[in-house]
């Protein structure tokens, strides 16, 4: 393996041990294995400690707000429908603060690869629930434990129709990395939920847990059974890993439609000035 | 009528006549507005149109003013000569306009005789044509009948706006004869005409003026969410994605909008959101973002009263202390308030200029009232904007954060070059990694303000009109009522100081200020956040001449509001 | 019928024909029928069409900001469980801005009857797409038409496992009508996805289109069954009316959990000082 | 050290001795802090903590500041007599802050010798009992050997906070021997204790005194989303539903965290929220509608460097203007910026006692410096914090915006009284229906207005120290640094300006500053928000002390700026 998308001279912040340090590695692996062009890809993020990993990918990098990566990356394609975009972040970042983009970036089906690491607390701020917490799990905040309904990623996006919906643990990385890669081969819109253990602040959801609680869906499962990917989304201990649901049609995507022209940035287009001037005058 | 007379003919022989028509929402008042201007235009009129209308789809009561005249007109005023009322409520509604020689015309059926009310048979005639909607048309051919102008003229334009255009022409021409035939009237002197010069004229909205204004700038994506009194510049822009290439997206809230269009410079477009004060309040995160990570945007913000959701049809110029501190912590931005429709294409042009150039936020000010008033406008040749690009293709050691003697780091985008664009909402080094050193935070502070200091060469002046020893003082949309109000008074003493450029302020330009021994201040708001700008420049305001009520100014209560304030002088 | 919760003296703001007319009477009666009381019953609206409906029923209300009616409906509970509490808004308000309170105010289970004005556009703002605009749909904004998969309420809130999933007609008053009220008898969180043509803005989802394209569920679909909801949210052409789930076992709401005490309002709560003084001490 | 017996011991005798600690987040730095404090405590030592941390869990380089002394001590220094590293980092990082008498702890294993450096095997005895993470506790040992105190003293503190204490009281002891013998050092002199005075004190952060500040104010609800600096508060008030019926609720956005406090309120609760700049930011509209619904609201608004994420476990007070302009359209609110432990409770508790009596947001504004840093307090009674409450039980015909003389209405909530509660974001008349009637809208205007204006009797005056005519203005947490540094300083000609009530400012109030010649604003900002306020209410500042590079001010640095500033007087 090189080491062509490692970022040179930076300062890892992530604690050992931390299930990210697993995830960046798959992603440098799996964009160098499909030939991604660096200059040409994207890694959009929002803040927390999963929206660090843009800073250690020497890819180009847009380092958002907490929550608003979808929205950014929804522009990003919108005036450059040629780059490769990657939206990463939190399971709070994108399904807590950022949930209302999560949604509508979905039935937009915008080009990218969206990577969410769960693991299933917020790490950055020390440790307080995220939405897919399980229920009981105490922390500060939630000083009796978790009560709410942890929220199903997948599920929500198979009920808007996601063309791609994955889930994968990080503890198997052979099974995530060939997962990824195929999210990053679909056109379309594509959710690879990732299973992150947070060493520090995540006692109950460790890669034990992930281990003993997930299992790989095989060939028995057909992904592009969107009622069967249903019944698989919603299924719990084992959870399923693996690619639940993908539309295999080929389904136009947002920025094929929007614009007037094909792909080409919007760098390059200026107004017709005698158009504009015709325009003005019929007034 | 009276008074109008008294101050603009006498001298300059200028005469004018201001149409009220009233009615509920549907009935077609729009309608209405749309041929009688063109209509007049066509007949050699300068014509001005204003509307104020209720929060609702149909039923309430709304007006539009019509103002003909020899000579340019550019403000409302609020007595009127003549008052169309298309319904009962309307007849109610425009009350306070009335003067006493106000012609008030209103259906035959109609109780209230209080005024030198005309009845004419809109609803009977209307009726007869088989839709109660004609009433519109109809009363647009009594008008164009009262007034003895040419039918030709008005029959031509109902042809531009109707699909049914046979019926509504005939509806008008019975309202034609009908008004050509109503006797025992004083109407007022319909002013003379000048074919030629208006005819050289094109009438618009503010809001179609901003548009061609963005688009002069090169503007080719936007993403928005639809609201008053915003949502005008986003149809406008949609209807424009059939002539140009533009990118265009209706987000699911403002947050998007802005995150949306900071992707979108990011990625190489020259991108814009548009909003009122509630969307706008809830862009700060987002605007912050924009100054921390040099991405520019292009902000078209249409106020409207509030707070909270307020008065969501109305105007009010309520949202400048909002644009200059939302977001948190320091980063430079540009506020620019156009308050004429050259302003609007000039300033909504110059927004995409300094946005890319200095890669910082610009917040386009326009509000209900400029948006959907329609105003002329002579020839622009729009071969003198140029749609510039001020990034650069990347060289492969490319830093985005270079630290510069301006402080503007040149632009690239991802794609174009060899370099890597790391754009980053964390204090960053120059490469664009998250740094925490203090010296290395010292080095960006200093960095984004020497970004602000140069943008004070770009500072355009406040026109300075008059030289009276008293300045009165306005900025934005109110540019027109405030020209007229002066005219009307028509005092030596008074000038007129007009800012379009409202942030940053130059302290040096203000100095031109000085001269003046007074300052009154002209602010469509309860908060006179202008004047205390003005203030933390040392221009120190005597009078402030404010007004919340969800109306623009109109140039006849200003005449005698500035009236009023003078008194307070001393 | 009496009229005991029309509000006197008020100037109804719609356009004559529109549907949220029948919705206001709905909601009056089954107010009524239910002898719900005026000074416990609050109705918490956002802003649109929709959300006017408060205004022309006399109980309390909040009117507050677009899409922003689930949490101050959420605040509500927290402060007096023992309030009747009505979220209402248009299909914008509460899935297109408010997306992301829609989604976490299920995962609370708050027991609160969600009403959304579906008329699949913005009719305040002159009709734009809203997020349940079907494909196609044509406006002044979305000049080629509708390009995003419409917004599936009722799917979302299975996938978010909200313990009562309903869509009614306005069309059909009778039956939305029992749909409502059901509503109102439920334990915890319940979803009703009203039907509701514009008239002015939408001239494609006219009441006709939406008799022609909509059925009731009979008894042969068991609302307890959570999986036959699921594929019942996913029809389309035409669509389900009724009540598509809901769990009959007593789940626990969110206000039932997140306090020490009862449902004791906190007006009436104020701190014991000798307790506050002795943990201050403690320092 | 020098300095300081220099500018303290000479005239009062006063002696402070500053430790400084380091090490990567995770290595413990922050238990010794705890260790420490609480063992120098009990040894009758004033004890001041504050800290400096990376936004990051494990890894970087954290340092916490420790200083001892025999008088109270309200500030941090930046030049520290001890420093000690847990790791090579550290050494690094804290290097700025050395000075030639510095005394460095370092390991044994570390190469470095530049200053008076004194080794000790802290490594290798931490792992002889089994793990590195001892190595804290050892340096525990070792510093209270070091000075020889009472080792018991030390044993005990370990007691209070270690599950484990009982191999970490071998740990210590150990420590402690290897201290004592530690010879051939200057060490600091300690200075003398005073323990029945300091056991009286109460040592906590300014996090713990504002969440009793708002359990004294009758806080029952909170509703928020975790933010640093702010998330203490929620975590405390989180701890404190064990104790109090309290509604607590994490929202899933800061949106939502307002609306459920207006929710809250408008329900029956006293309800907060607490937020940072960013999460600030998006709360913008609720805000507007907490100002037009005449909803109350307590906001604690914890700042932290921006623009965007800018540094977010670092400190700054740049969140003055968005907290004072923040939301579309005028509306009264209040500001207050507590600087002790004592304000933070009295402030605290008056957020809620003024939201509640004028329906107003009142926005508590702390700083990651206020809130991470431990001080000691006096006793508080909280008897005398009535926890009232000021709304009535409706009548009938109850109108919820009823027209007083003072603009503010009686406030109902429902389900208490017979009538109905109708709270509205739109304009509206008396009883909360829709209005959009431009007389209506006049009249509730100057309802709200009238209700800023009967706040002011509220406002409390800024604390004026000294007789000098050199005014030295800070507001919120630099009230102490600024008191240090002026002590430090020594000089007649200056006198101390402590605001803790930030907005509204009374001008009448602030007549009292026209009597010092010069004023000197210090803040923690780079936009000097707070004289801009000044300049507003006419009083004009000389001197702007700004400083945003992540760190709040420390008292010897700023003790030398205050200097250097009083050479731009003349
Ligand atoms: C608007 C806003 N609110 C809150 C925060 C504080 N914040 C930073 S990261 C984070 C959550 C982190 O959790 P997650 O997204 O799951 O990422 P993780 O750290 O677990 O990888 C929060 C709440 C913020 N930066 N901005
Ligand atoms: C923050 C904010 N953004 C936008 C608006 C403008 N706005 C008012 S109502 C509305 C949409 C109305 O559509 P919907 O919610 O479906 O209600 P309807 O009118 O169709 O009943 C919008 C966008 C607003 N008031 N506030
Ligand atoms: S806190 Fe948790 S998620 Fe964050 S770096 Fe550490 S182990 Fe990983
Ligand atoms: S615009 Fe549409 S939704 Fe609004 S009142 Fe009229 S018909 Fe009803
Ligand atoms: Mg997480
Ligand atoms: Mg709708």
């Amino acid at each position: 393996m090189s080491h062509l998308f490692d970022r040179e001279n930076v300062d890892v912040a992530w604690c050992p041990g931390c299930g990210n340090f697993g995830i960046l590695k798959l992603i440098k692996e799996v964009l160098e294995e499909l030939k991604v062009e660096k200059n040409n890809t994207v890694i959009v993020s929002g803040i927390g400690q999963a929206a660090k990993t843009p800073y250690y990918v020497d890819t180009n990098m847009f380092g958002v707000l907490h929550g608003r990566a979808l929205p950014a990356a929804t522009g990003i394609k919108m005036a450059n429908p040629e780059l490769m975009v990657i939206a990463e972040g939190g399971d709070g970042d994108m399904y807590g603060e950022g949930g209302n983009h999560f949604i509508h970036t979905i039935r937009r089906n915008v080009n990218i690869v969206h990577i969410v690491h769960n693991n299933m607390v917020y790490g950055l701020t020390k440790g307080q629930a995220s939405p897919t917490s399980q229920k009981g799990f105490e922390t500060k905040v939630q000083v009796n434990g978790v009560i709410n309904e942890p929220f199903n990623p997948l599920a929500v996006a198979l009920s808007l129709r996601a063309g791609f919906v994955s889930r994968v643990n990080i503890g198997n990385a052979e099974h995530a990395k060939g997962v990824l890669k195929a999210a990053f081969m679909h056109h379309g819109y594509a959710l690879v939920d990732i299973f992150q253990p947070c060493v520090i602040f995540n006692k109950t959801n460790t890669y034990q847990w992930f281990k003993d609680n997930t299992y790989a869906l095989d060939e028995n499962h057909d992904s592009n059974d969107f009622n069967a990917a249903l019944q698989k989304a919603f299924e719990v201990m084992p959870m399923p890993l693996g690619v639940l649901y993908q539309n295999k049609n080929s389904v136009v995507t947002f920025e094929e439609q929007i614009r007037k022209s094909d792909a080409k940035s919007l760098y390059f287009i200026t107004h017709d000035v005698s158009r504009l001037q015709n325009l003005f005058d019929s007034y | 009528m009276k008074r109008f007379e008294k101050d603009f003919s006498e001298s300059t022989h200028q005469v004018s006549i201001s149409i009220l028509i009233g009615g509920a929402a549907g009935l077609g008042v729009g309608t209405l507005e749309k041929i009688l201007s063109d209509a007049f235009k066509s007949s050699g009129y300068y014509v001005f149109c204003t509307k104020e209308f209720m929060s609702r789809v149909r039923g309430g009561s709304n007006t539009t003013l019509i103002r003909i005249a020899n000579f340019a007109l550019q403000a409302p005023c609020w007595e009127v000569d003549i008052a169309v009322a298309l319904d009962a409520l309307a007849v109610e509604h425009m009350k306070d306009r009335y003067t006493k020689s106000t012609l008030l015309f209103v259906d035959e059926s109609f109780s209230e005789k209080d005024f030198s009310t005309i009845s004419v048979a809109m609803k009977e005639s209307a009726k007869k044509f088989g839709s109660a909607r004609y009433v519109n048309t109809y009363m647009a051919g009594v008008l164009f009948g009262v007034f003895q102008l040419e039918k030709i003229t008005l029959l031509r334009s109902i042809e531009k706006y109707f699909q049914d255009e046979e019926i509504n022409k005939e509806v008008a021409e019975l309202g034609y004869e009908t008004g050509q035939k109503i006797e025992n009237i004083t109407l007022p002197k319909l002013p003379n005409i000048d074919i030629k010069e208006v005819q050289k004229l094109h009438l618009m909205d503010g809001t179609t003026a901003c548009g061609f204004g963005f688009l002069a700038g090169g503007c080719n994506m936007i993403t928005a969410y639809p609201m008053s009194p915003s949502t005008g510049v986003l149809n406008f822009m949609a209807s424009m994605t059939k002539e140009f290439d533009i990118s265009l997206e209706q987000s699911e809230d403002e947050i998007a909008s802005l995150m949306m269009t900071l992707g979108g410079w990011y990625g190489g477009a020259r991108a814009m959101t548009s909003t009122s004060g509630g969307g706008f309040a809830l862009m700060g995160e987002a605007l912050s973002l924009s100054g921390m990570t040099e991405t520019p945007a292009v902000i078209y913000l249409a106020q409207r009263p509030g707070p909270a959701t307020g008065l969501p049809t109305r105007s009010e110029q309520g949202d400048l202390n909002l644009a200059l501190y939302s977001g948190h912590g320091p980063f430079p931005r540009v506020l620019l308030a156009p308050g004429s429709l050259e302003e609007c294409i000039n300033y909504g042009y110059l927004a995409f200029e300094l946005a890319d150039k200095y890669q910082i936020p610009v917040i386009v000010l326009s509000d209900q009232y400029l948006a959907d008033t329609i105003m002329m406008i002579g020839d622009i040749d729009f071969s003198s904007y140029e749609q510039r690009r001020y990034t650069l293709k990347s060289a492969e050691d490319y830093e985005r954060y270079a630290d510069t003697a301006n402080g503007i780091s040149p632009r690239a985008i991802p794609g174009f070059g060899k370099g890597l664009i790391c754009a980053v909402g964390d204090e960053h080094d120059e490469r664009g990694q998250i740094t925490e050193e203090y010296k290395m935070r010292e080095q960006m502070v200093s960095k984004r303000r020497r970004k602000s200091d140069a943008l004070l060469k770009e500072v355009i002046a406040p026109i300075c009109k008059g030289d009276g020893e008293i300045a009165i003082i306005g900025w934005g949309s109110s540019r027109g009522v405030i020209a007229e109000a002066l005219e009307r008074l028509d005092d030596k003493r008074l000038s007129h100081v007009h800012f379009a450029w409202i942030h940053p302020l130059s302290f040096e330009q203000l100095r031109v200020l000085d001269k003046y021994k007074y300052k009154i201040v002209v602010e469509n708001n309860a908060d006179a956040a202008f004047a205390d700008q003005l203030k933390l420049h040392d221009v120190d305001v005597n009078v402030k001449i404010l007004q919340s009520n969800g109306f623009s100014f109109f140039a006849d209560q200003l005449e005698g509001m500035i009236e009023e304030s003078l008194k307070e002088l001393s």
